[in-house]
């Protein structure tokens, strides 16, 4: 029982604890199609964050009476395996992956096109194999390209990233230790074809200005990944995807 | 799983959202309100005794009933000098026939969650002084958030009940060796009082505190909460849709008024102590 | 770890620990249409019990294989909030609130004309916000007004009251400490306007005697709740409703 | 949520429903009974072996099975110094079609709790004798109800069983500093015995242990719980419809009656010895 | 807190602690239409194990949207009363119980003629009231009596039992002791009719001939207990009943 | 309650098992295998730095992921000596369209108790060795195997990823006084690797690893594990069917070869080392 110390998360050369600088993202690994049941899928890794997003539909809505006359219904379910986080996860969903689901959900629904699919079911599932921070914004990023691999209509890609302010900085992509000890954390995730905002938290505590700033960073951010994504459909389906 | 709730946007609603956009543009809302406007907000305190700390709190026709139970316990082992605090929040199907009965579903378990944040991160509490033995005994607190009747936006009355319920919540004092000091209470140490605005949007139209009907027409919704410096300690975007870029600034500006106005109003009817608040 | 002393519950003035004679009701407070977006509403306080009861319906049965034919259905559930009892309760339903879900709505469909409503539903729930003895007879009080405010058609009003046995006396709507050091609790629901018993339960021991007495005050306090339950209706609605 | 049993009271329910009020007018029913008449009850002990205590009791083809199984625990913090029992009962999905499988639903709780209540309240169990240490160590029985075939009245035949059960329930002796008396065992301190009838009503009409289309036909019907010394210690009025508050002094007597009879078969059957059992 | 010392299973005249030999049966007891309520029923006794069985249907599917066009659904449900065993059972559904009632309903649905009811439901309960070894293989045994007794058209009969290895011998009809001390235990389902295995599972350690020597010694106990089986409809149902 | 699956032995599934049948009858396939081949199968470990062991492994297109976390607790009370193990398995909803998401439904939790068994009864752990204080401190090894891809046979790779992550798995190290040997880790001990061969019946004839197409059109299916004395230490008949008696001589033949070609593959890949590891 011994109160944790914080360790120091950015050196005096402004250098993080894995090296990077406040404004660089993780490695990153984008992939669609990895797997071979689902109607569309894709991988995206971040640093040791790691993510796959499967789609199945647009099917018969079941049981019928959830279906909506001029709409498809889409449903989402963000998971993680019990081994993803550093102390084991209980089994079944926690309330935290209920709210994540929900806002996923929500930032989906923004940019499918669910009126072409009435009394429909649109599954999406979210699995984190591992947790180093940024697992919601990754397990988005992925979701939108897993309903792009599956064709169904969207009005464009969601890209999302989170931003953090840990020891006075605000940096991007923060990783899991940089969340814990970090005084804010905030994952967004934008339609880059609109330029609008389709999933915004903040947890923590940042002036006006910081804010400002962390929301223009993010946007540089999601550039690079939405880049990523254009690549990743485009080594699957080749030059044609370029205006998704 | 998380379902789409059965929200259709129909014909009627787009309609409805058309209308409430050109009110919008002339300054005005479907209830007489100017965009930028509460609804009436009225704070009772000490409405169950058997709770430490209660208060209900009506916005307009939506009401929430807070309660705080006090238990003792042991603290988070990373956190051996702290109390602990949960919130869990019920969306009565009292309330509204689009809630129902069961276990809380996405929408109350994502009120708790952003409740907790507002209070955890905007430091709401001393945490610290609700400890009795470091690693040993701390004082647990239980609060509750019911929705009573539901008539649109039940963040910012959530958040304002359970501030309310904390700034009058009553303790039974132990001494330093975990003895009950017998007759003896004490207040919850209060920090600070973060409180929350939520914003709807409609295309480039803000409005404040929407109604149920508004709440069923928004392009999109969110929730800014902030402590009383205004530093923005929470936010939510808790609805479907898009918000554009543009907007963020606004957003935050507007809910920084609305939220300094609900807390003159807490400070006048809540009467917080000023020892050991820092900043209300 | 100790055993707790039974207090003394009627001094030698034969007064209760609240100042009451045995025969005496708490100070009540009745109210309708007091939650807006019900179909129908009311609020009853007997001392420190505060229950809200709210009806929504008749709607469609849902989901429809639980339609009847030729009636509706009526759903009820009593709940207490967390922080409602001494100790706090325990969230989600206990097996004490779902046997009084039952025997409330048992006590309520025996006044509804369901039949007036082949294949609906009328649901019913009543919020229990502080337990301070006599819940369930205050919610099915409450619940059979929140029905009339719902304008659902019934044969009557249905009032209802606990009578206990403390210190070997019968007394009239007991305290929630009454009830725990009694020797008996007895809750009576009544259908004034037919004089018959639609709720009904008995928790502890009384002589035959007792029983016939103890039946005999509730009807009493039943009186006088029913009188203000016409108060409460009529307040609201005008004279019109004296014939409930 | 407490959703009502699908029994339609169809046009058929009420022809039968009269026609059972036509016999009773006769003194008759529709199995050949009186009015105050039960079917045959049978009580077997001891059919399961690995059980505590155990017993099989059929009224007319209604058949209830209680296992005791006996645990050492803790006392509750108000009552350190009595043992602690729990009743649960499943209403097996073998024993009827309207039975499902899965937890417990509102009649299998309720029937629980009103066997607890007479068990509790009729001061069946000397609780204060399965206590080894106060407030440390005392004798837990779990009583399980299960409802194996169902043709009505599953009440009074549970209330048979779990009192036969009890009265035969054998448990291995603790000596006062908590050690096993190895091979010795005790039986359950039984103080009283009560039991149960369960009246039917149609209209001013009464009948005793209804059949299955007998309950299906009832205007109503209520569970009287009584001592030995004729308290009454637990009433249970268990489905919808009126009581005229005319028939209560009746019911009690009928109840009284019943119960009686049923109490020199369970002591002919049962045997319970006489040791410590101040009123059987 | 003491190491369990393993009892010596056989001792050193070949006898088990019943003081059966290696390949005998436990006595045995099975009655057909034990329970009045049910379409069929059956209670199986094989030494202290104690099994009932009752079927309902064939019945519409409910909900309708588990209705198969063209066929029946088989349901099954194995549980054990909280008494059954040495510790007691929790309530509700162990992993074991759900597990089992896969392997038992898909044992009896290689035998039910389902195609001869589509649409519908056939429910099997299976209620474990003692278990002392073999309550699946007697609850199997018992439920294909109850789909006979309820009239349900069937390929035939299921006759079931265990077979174990204790001490190094291969054994008919292991107990609870025999098959917590033993090396292995192996149930197995067999439709004589048909020479057929319809359940088998195996749990602990076996040689290819002790495996093989286990299965001839479990279809010898089969023989007996499907005699027994046919005497029980026999008794019942008279001498018609021979061809089953 | 154990409700059939929706497979629809409809008019289609019928035709498809015929040709299968008639491939078979010809020694071939629908997917170009020879009856008596698996699929390729691949094998990776250490692909979740978070989990003290873990392994992804597919067998053609069917993909399984096992993590493993180690945690300290106390042992069983009738095996003190012993460390403590327990599997898990969902069928992730992202693997196919007839997995729902919630908690394991009966064929999630029967691949989980297979897999226990296989690992149990082919003494695949040395238990002793996981116990740090007898009868007080052991370690608890979570083995979670996820479903990430499902084209049929989820037994056979869920049998070799649990051994996968076990062979390679980490635990940190502690004194036989309760105490953490800083920086120091040990391995998990390995006595055997059981593994598992799915075989599939059509009529007279078996084939191995079934497909998902093949999977839809057996008559039936057995799991048969065998550990590297080819003794047999689990069986499931997994699937509605019979199985001729005369086939199961030929059923475990087939079963014991498959599972040594794997063997040789898992040893080569994984690449067990000697020390401890008496069979494999």
């Amino acid at each position: 029982m011994t109160q944790v110390i914080k360790p120091k998360l950015i050196d005096e050369n402004g250098r993080r604890l894995d090296g990077r600088g406040p404004t660089d993202l993780r490695p990153m690994k984008i992939e669609v199609s990895v797997l071979e049941k689902s109607d569309g899928s894709a991988y995206v890794e971040l640093g040791k964050t790691k993510v796959y997003a499967a789609v199945y539909g647009p099917k018969e809505a079941h049981p019928k009476h959830l279906a909506i006359p001029d709409r498809a219904i889409l449903n989402c379910r963000y998971h993680m395996t019990s081994f993803s986080t550093d102390e084991r996860k209980i089994l079944g969903m926690t309330r935290r992956e209920i709210e994540l689901s929900k806002v996923i959900r929500e930032a989906l629904e923004s940019v499918v096109f669910l009126e072409e699919f009435p009394r429909s079911a649109i599954d999406v599932f979210i699995e984190v194999v591992q947790a180093d921070g940024g697992t919601r914004t990754a397990g988005l990023t992925a979701a939108s390209l897993a309903l792009a691999d599956a064709g169904i209509p969207m009005r464009g890609l969601i890209a999302a990233v989170a931003v953090g302010k840990v020891d006075g900085t605000i940096i991007l992509d923060p990783s899991d230790i940089e969340d814990k000890y970090g005084e804010a954390d905030m994952p967004i995730g934008i339609a880059p074809g609109s330029n609008t905002i389709v999933l915004l938290q903040l947890n923590g505590k940042m002036t006006k200005d910081e804010f400002k700033q962390g929301l223009e960073l993010a946007q540089m951010g999601i550039q690079k990944i939405y880049q990523a994504q254009r690549e990743a459909l485009r080594r699957k389906y080749g030059a044609s995807v370029t205006e998704v | 799983m998380s379902f789409l709730p059965l929200k259709e946007r129909s014909f009627t609603v787009k309609i409805m959202s058309e209308k409430i956009y050109k009110l919008l543009q002339q300054g005005k809302r479907i209830d007489e309100r100017t965009p930028y406007e509460f609804r009436k907000i009225t704070m009772q305190t000490n409405v169950v005794e058997k709770a430490n700390g209660s208060a209900l709190v009506s916005v307009g026709s939506t009401r929430i009933l807070t309660g705080i139970k006090v238990e003792l316990g042991t603290p988070y082992s990373d956190r051996p000098n702290e109390g602990v605090f949960s919130v869990n929040a019920e969306l009565l199907p009292l309330a509204s026939k689009s809630f129902e009965p069961g276990p809380p579903d996405e929408r109350g378990i994502e009120l708790a969650r952003v409740v907790d944040r507002c209070i955890r991160e905007g430091k709401a509490i001393d945490l610290e002084k609700l400890c009795i033995i470091p690693g040993k005994l701390v004082y647990i607190l239980y609060i509750d958030i019911y929705v009573l009747d539901y008539d649109g936006n039940y963040f910012d009355p959530s958040v304002i009940s359970a501030m309310a319920a904390l700034a009058t919540c009553t303790i039974p004092k132990y001494s330093a060796t975990g003895e009950r000091v017998e007759g003896e209470y004490m207040r919850v140490p209060i920090r600070d009082v973060p409180l929350s605005s939520t914003i709807g949007i409609i295309k480039d139209k803000l409005l404040v505190d929407p109604c149920l009907v508004e709440e069923n027409s928004l392009d999109t919704s969110i929730v800014v909460c902030m402590d009383s410096a205004s530093n923005v300690v929470a936010i939510q975007k808790n609805s479907p849709g898009h918000i554009p870029l543009s907007l963020m600034e606004s957003i935050i500006n507007v809910a920084e008024e609305q939220i300094s106005r609900i807390r003159t109003q807490f400070k006048e009817v809540i009467g917080i102590e000023k020892e050991g608040r820092e900043h209300c």
